[in-house]
């Protein structure tokens, strides 16, 4: 038997122009036009400088930080934020909650940068609200036992705020998609919930987890504002440090900065080729 | 005196467009609004947020644009004066009062001047300090603990590190390098001791108790206190020793769509009335002196001022030991503050 | 005490009384069939013995122990759904061994199951696939095999032959039944097919509108059908309208034609009554056994295989026969004049 | 089923705590303008500036435009790919991630250097121009959401066998998009819009470079020096942000057939 | 020239080969089955005349024209899916009026057309509800209004009455033929149930593993299978094993008990051959118009509503036999030693 060939030419690809066009004209070209930057030398030539200059202690110690916050706070905004979308879908909460907590999360998924930083800081913050109430009525200090705002968790409990709810927004929809069937195919062969979710329901739901998480990795590593505004002078995270360069009143190279901005895509670029490479993994019964 | 064939000339263009200027900012919500009042040109305001590497690139990035997006004037922190002339971004055009300004703060072909000064201040919520600190050496205290903030951060805002540079100084530091390590090694001090918060001080953050104490340009400081306005009562000290002024500096774009209408601009900002604007912000402005040796400042508009004792004090760190103390600085600080987060 | 004790069970979705007044013994080992319309509520039955959905009233009790507050996977049951339900990211083999997995039962033990299971619905091949990999059918015969694998206590099955072809139907369905006989699982099976479940079942409940309108073997649901739903539902029915002539000796007319039924009839002379008779029971021409006849035209004849089905049009009412179909003997032409015979024990009468 | 219900409230619980203590700290805050007591001075103060609703219903009006774009953009291209390309799909998602990690600042020099007045293209020479250009900004910014929104979307519906059962009746690719695929996947679309509300209503860089006269940079010329009315300000953006939220959603009440009981 | 006309079809799924050197030329205004067991290929080839396979060989002509490369909606098919495929965001209303409208018919006509289609389908009142509101019997019969609705010149059905109950089966399959007889649409209908093709279709199509392995008639297909699989697919049949003893007067001795068939038959004394014969050919005790007969016990009983099929065991070999059952005739029990009687003439001989 001959192997069959396809007898029609395909026209598929013909449908991605419109997005292909867009991408390009307003996102990939734009940035290859600034991130070119990041090679050109003084002069006008080509040079390697810059990115190597990001190989430096101190911007490599930006991007480690910068990446073990982004992984903490998506790893947990996955976490809760599926938790929260599992008790308004599969929880059994009245249906009434559902459309309020999704526009709150609309909102609060893009609450960042300075209001952000303010709202924990006036609450969390050395004078903060919760902190007066636990100090004065509880007589817990929780400064004296080793919480700071102002540090890789105090900042990680902050992007959760946006982080979370955008988990909701993302995977309530997938959650509607389990069908009834499966969870009542599972108990009925003796399946516990645990069981059923651990075998079925989250091997179904690991592909949009693991994108979703991919999402929650780069809105992290990227989100700048909050950072600034909340730890500004603490944390030496890479927005932070990009920001320095390319935006501060001091510092001035905007190569280093352009650089800094090329690094950004390629983890961001790495992440997602790790995310596509287990997907891959976990999709082999899609159609 | 300023020449009619410009007013006629910018007037024809009829708008001019600036960036980084926020309103608070040297009273330049007053200033923009005399300039528009008296010549009734149109003000074009672009991202009052943005610090001066961003108004730089600006100007690169609106090489070729004339639309409302490429700035005429830029106003930078003194240091990129002298960047942005390396990069050819400015043009230059001397002022009618162009013999005022000091000759250490304007470039000789007058592609940028100075414009004003200030001197690094405390800003103090006495709400929650009761004993304000009176010298850098004061906010190592224990009962300081938790209180004292940057008004942005060192690697990235001028404001900032001349606070630290100004802590080495008053740590003894000789200007440039030296004062730099000095100042990290002073904050590394300050952190140790907890009264230290890496949080970008601002109106808000003393207001609400998180930073009761700022430092701060002092007319940022003073402006604030007016705005709290009691509430919380603010009080704003220049330090005794290390008072350090940063100066500014003033600039048309090379590319400028409005080039009148900015020389214009630059001809309202150095004449008395623009000066005063200015001062009136709590900005000293670069003819300071040479007004006050002509007896042109309103007498309640230097009561106002922090007393005049505090500014004989002041150093204007030069470009060359800016350069050195800034390497210093920003290169050190991540050891200093960032090691405490974990 | 019956191994499955349903009592007075109803169920309503909002207003909409869905299954009325349900009551059920089933004993140890038995096979029930539910049979009865599309929408009539079979599912939502099997649903609530299941424990998938939660009755407005009324008991449920399996092997003594009322079951409405256990959960599904505490009651030991087993079931195939009417859309199949495979879990889409296992695989064939992986979906059949779920449930012995689950119950944490050993890996050797797991693949002989599933061999054998592999075997029985004849997809021996096919362990490795997904199940979109599948056509209906075998996705159909897949879900069987999961739910038989872990040898439930009681199996609850949803039309779980539907999709498949008439040859593997009839296999699995004695496959089914000796697996279940073997194993004595009590077993509830929900089909629309007569055939399925008068072939397979001890006894048969047969629903209408939510309600069970008789429940009993095959032979007396067929035979003895208790209302006119029945007797519609189960089999194909001839309902003809006749008018009483004698009560007594049971003579009638049906289209003007005489009939004698040799039995008293509980109506007056003059009255109009109702006839069944099955199709299977008439037949083309005199027979020497049979003592009733009618006349009429033939008005179309389908061949449904084994089986001609043959209307005759009387005098405005038409009457359907099956006969046997035999190659030699070639079908009446549509227009023929025809005798129709039969056995006058063969007459149902009901109230007009 | 009942402990899962336990469960599920504290869940509730717990979150509600964590996302309203900031919320109330703000707020509170934000009524301390008046010494010693509490007042709506600073909302007073905000909402008495004609500028606010100038540049709020502007912002408004631009996140609707995105929205729409983003849909039109975004929606038929996962779908397409979902249907025919699956294997660009790597690729359009790490596009789709770019945004997150550009910084916008990047993306709008890169705007005007391309777009500027003595371009090809010369959007930056007019308003109009500029705001297509602003326009397609924010979509650029909101695309990582809407697309991720709707792909999950897509996912939970059999898109293939939809797809065909309309093409048998006809419908062609548009009829198909608009009346099939996009209604049953309401809810994602919907999640998407939300995100891409809030983006554009808070959306500083991109509009103060392009020189637009949006919300962000209101926020920001207001706000900068001040301590109460930036609270105040936070608040009433949150809250307006919410109800408009709320109203998109029930303009959108379309989706009944999705009541499927769980 | 044929309206259908299929020309060497073939279909590859990577390396697996599902169908097989298909042709089929049907006319305009005819009804075709496809019959086959599950995973032989028929909605495949389905799919691949309404457009959303492509062949990997072969041509598919509508009318004349080659439509291998036209889209499916420029088509004119009507199709029915075997997943229903109903849209879940329409009202049974919109979607049976969803391909009117996407043809931009007046408002007035859809709504007439739509209550016209919910009456065939017997039902009226559902036009409002969602699809998620109906049992599975509902959704198809929904998804068949909406597929006729649009007039269609072609008329795919895969398997429409698979989830229906027997009763309303044979009310569809009356009311789809009559309205495609109505309307003249030709029409291709997937099923697996041999009655539903033998009574509806001018053609059945059998296939097995992508091989169409009969074309023909209904009568011709059952009582004249060109194949063993279609003998043995299309109805039931007793597969015999007989031994030859003098081919001239085609004796012929089945587990030890001769049999003549009084025709000549092509195999040498002491050849085995294979006997097919269908059990309702078959019946019990002696009969005046059979010449045949065999001797067994009976295995055992099943009771399939009108028929009684009996299973006999000879010495051996089993053959079934089906009665019409009459509730005045108690079936046989297991074990009763029977006679079984047969016309030779409904013999089939095959070579061993
Ligand atoms: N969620 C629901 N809301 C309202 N009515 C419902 C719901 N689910 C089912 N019904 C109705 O309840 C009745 C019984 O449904 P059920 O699924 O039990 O029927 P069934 O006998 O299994 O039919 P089929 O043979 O078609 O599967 C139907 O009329 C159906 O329309
Ligand atoms: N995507 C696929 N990849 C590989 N094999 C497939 C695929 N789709 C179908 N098949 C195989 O092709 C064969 C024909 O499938 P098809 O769906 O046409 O069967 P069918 O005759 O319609 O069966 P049924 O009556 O069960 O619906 C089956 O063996 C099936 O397993
Ligand atoms: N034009 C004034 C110098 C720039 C100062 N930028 C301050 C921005 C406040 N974040
Ligand atoms: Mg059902
Ligand atoms: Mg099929």
């Amino acid at each position: 038997m001959a192997a069959p060939a396809p007898t029609a030419r395909s026209w598929a690809w013909l449908g991605m122009l419109p997005f292909t066009l867009f991408a390009l004209m307003f996102l990939l070209v734009p940035t290859m036009f600034i991130v070119v930057g990041a090679f050109r030398a003084e002069g006008g030539g080509f040079t390697l400088d810059h990115v190597m200059n990001l190989f430096t202690p101190s911007i490599l110690a930006a991007f480690s930080i910068s990446i073990r916050i982004s992984l903490a706070s998506a790893f947990l905004g996955c976490v809760i934020g599926f938790a929260v979308a599992c008790s308004i879908t599969v929880g059994g909460l009245p249906g009434w909650i559902r459309g309020p907590l999704l526009t709150f999360s609309g909102v609060a998924s893009n609450f960042a940068g300075v209001p952000l930083a303010f709202a924990f800081l006036a609450t969390l913050g050395r004078l903060g609200l919760v902190t007066v109430f636990l100090r004065e009525w509880f007589g817990i200090n929780i400064y004296a036992l080793g919480f700071n705002l102002l540090s890789f968790w105090g900042l990680t409990l902050t992007y959760l705020f946006f982080q979370i709810p955008l988990m909701i927004l993302i995977v309530t929809p997938a959650l509607d998609g389990l069908r009834r069937e499966w969870r009542e195919a599972a108990e009925v062969l003796g399946a516990s919930r645990a069981q059923y979710w651990w075998m079925v329901a989250f091997p179904i739901l690991w592909p949009t987890l693991l994108g979703t998480l991919a999402l929650l990795f780069a809105n992290a590593f990227g989100a700048v504002a909050t950072a600034y505004a909340l730890t500004g002078s603490s944390l030496s995270i890479v927005p932070i440090v990009l920001f320095a360069q390319i935006r501060g009143d001091v510092l001035q190279d905007p190569h280093i900065g352009y650089a800094l901005a090329f690094g950004m895509i390629v983890v961001t670029g790495i992440g997602n080729a790790f995310y596509i490479w287990m997907r891959s993994r976990a999709e082999r019964w899609i159609k | 005196e300023v020449p009619q064939a410009l007013i006629d000339a910018a007037k024809a263009e009829g708008t001019l467009t600036t960036i980084a200027l926020p309103h608070d900012w040297c009273n330049y919500g007053g200033v923009i609004e005399g300039f528009k009042a008296k010549y009734g040109i149109a003000v074009n305001e672009l991202n009052p947020d943005a610090g001066s590497a961003d108004e730089l690139e600006a100007i690169r990035a609106n090489k070729d644009n004339t639309g409302p997006q490429a700035p005429d004037v830029i106003d930078v922190g003194f240091s990129f004066g002298p960047a942005a002339v390396k990069d050819g971004l400015l043009q230059p055009y001397k002022v009618s009062t162009w013999d005022e300004i000091p000759d250490n703060v304007k470039d000789p072909e007058g592609l940028w001047y100075g414009d004003y000064y200030g001197v690094l201040s405390f800003a103090v919520n006495t709400d929650i300090v009761t004993d304000p600190p009176k010298d850098w050496a004061d906010l190592l205290k224990p009962e300081f603990a938790n209180s004292v903030a940057l008004a942005g951060d060192p690697r990235a805002s001028n404001q900032a590190i001349l606070g630290v540079y100004a802590a080495g100084l008053a740590a003894g530091g000789a200007a440039g390098a030296d004062a730099g390590e000095k100042g990290l090694a002073y904050f590394a001090e300050m952190n140790k001791a907890g009264n230290f918060v890496p949080v970008i001080g601002k109106s808000g953050t003393l207001a609400q108790g998180a930073t009761p104490v700022v430092v701060w340009w002092d007319y940022n400081a003073l402006s604030g206190r007016d705005a709290l306005n009691g509430n919380p009562p603010v009080e704003v000290i220049v330090p005794e020793s290390g008072v350090v002024a940063g100066v500014y500096a003033q600039g048309i774009s090379a590319y400028a769509p409005h080039p009148n209408a900015a020389k214009l601009w630059m001809e309202y900002l150095y004449s008395d009335e623009g000066q005063l604007k200015w001062l009136e912000g709590y900005c000293h402005p670069i003819r300071f002196n040479a007004m006050a040796k002509a007896g042109t400042i309103p007498q309640e508009l230097l009561d106002k001022l922090p007393p005049a004792a505090a500014y004989e004090k002041a150093v204007f760190p030069t470009l060359e030991e800016q350069e050195a103390m800034k390497t210093a600085i920003t290169g050190g600080w991540d050891k200093v503050v960032g090691a405490n987060v974990q | 005490m019956a191994f499955l004790d349903i009592t007075r069970l109803e169920k309503f979705y909002g207003t909409t009384h869905v299954v009325k007044d349900f009551n059920l013994a089933v004993e140890k080992g038995e096979f029930i069939s539910f049979l009865g319309p599309s929408g009539c509520g079979k599912t939502t039955t099997l649903r609530m013995v299941a424990g998938f959905e939660t009755p407005s009233s009324g008991s449920i009790r399996i092997d003594g122990r009322d079951v409405v507050n256990l959960r599904p996977n505490q009651r030991n049951i087993g079931m195939v759904f009417q859309a199949y339900a495979l879990f889409p990211n296992l695989t064939v083999a992986q979906n059949i061994g779920f449930g012995l997995k689950v119950a944490g039962r050993p890996r050797a033990e797991i693949d002989e199951r599933v061999r054998e299971m592999l075997g029985i619905i004849h997809l021996p091949e096919l362990g490795g696939r997904f199940p979109f990999q599948l056509s209906g059918g075998q996705q159909q015969r897949v879900a069987l095999a999961r739910a038989l694998a872990i040898r439930p206590k009681l199996l609850l099955l949803d039309e779980p032959l539907s999709a498949l072809d008439a040859k593997i139907r009839v296999s699995l369905r004695q496959e089914i039944r000796a697996i279940q006989k073997k194993l004595g699982i009590t077993t509830i099976y929900v089909t629309h097919d007569q055939e399925e479940a008068l072939s397979m079942s001890d006894r048969i409940v047969v629903m209408n509108a939510g309600v069970a309108e008789q429940v009993g073997d095959p032979f007396t649901i067929y035979n003895r059908p208790a209302t006119r739903f029945v007797a519609g539902f189960v089999g194909t029915l001839n309902a003809l309208d006749a008018i009483v002539t004698d009560p007594a000796t049971g003579s009638i007319t049906l289209d003007g034609q005489p009939i004698r039924l040799n039995r008293p009839i509980d109506a007056a002379a003059g009255a109009s009554i109702g006839l069944a008779l099955r199709p299977e029971t008439l037949a083309l021409g005199p027979r020497p056994e049979t003592d009733g006849s009618l006349r009429g035209t033939v008005r179309d004849v389908q061949f449904l295989g084994s089986v001609l089905r043959v209307r005759v049009a009387l005098d405005g009412q038409v009457v359907a026969l099956d006969s046997f179909n035999t190659a030699a003997l070639r079908p009446p032409a549509v227009g023929d004049a025809v005798e129709v015979s039969f056995a006058t024990a063969d007459v149902l009468v009901s109230d007009g | 089923m009942k402990p899962s219900r336990i469960w599920a409230w504290l869940a509730l619980a717990v979150g509600a705590l964590y996302f309203a203590l900031p919320l109330i700290g703000t707020i509170e805050f934000s009524l301390r303008m008046r010494r010693g007591v509490y007042s709506f001075d600073a909302y007073r103060a905000v909402l008495s500036d004609p500028q606010f609703r100038a540049t709020f219903s502007f912002s408004v009006f631009m996140a609707l435009m995105t929205i729409v774009l983003g849909v039109l953009v975004i929606a038929p291209t996962a779908y397409w790919v979902r249907l025919k390309l699956p294997r660009w799909r790597p690729i359009v998602e790490f596009i789709t991630l770019l945004p997150l990690v550009v910084p916008p600042i990047v993306l709008v020099f890169g705007y005007i250097r391309l777009y500027n007045t003595s371009s090809w293209l010369p959007l930056t020479g007019t308003a109009g121009g500029t705001n297509l250009l602003l326009l397609a900004g924010y979509t650029v910014l909101a695309l990582p959401y809407m697309y991720r929104a709707v792909d999950t979307g897509l996912r939970t519906i059999d898109v293939a066998t939809l797809t065909e059962a309309a093409q048998s009746l006809g419908a062609g690719w548009i009829t198909i998009m608009a009346r099939i695929i996009l209604p049953n996947i309401m809810v994602a679309i919907l999640s998407g819009a939300f995100l891409t509300f809030a983006i554009v209503i808070g959306e500083f860089v991109l509009a103060a470079l392009l020189n637009r006269p949006a919300f962000g940079p209101y926020l920001q010329v207001l706000g900068a020096n001040r301590a109460y009315e930036p609270a105040a300000l936070a608040v009433i953006t949150f809250a307006i942000t919410w109800a408009c939220m709320g109203l998109i959603q029930l303009v959108t009440r379309l989706q009944k057939h999705t009541q499927v009981p769980r």
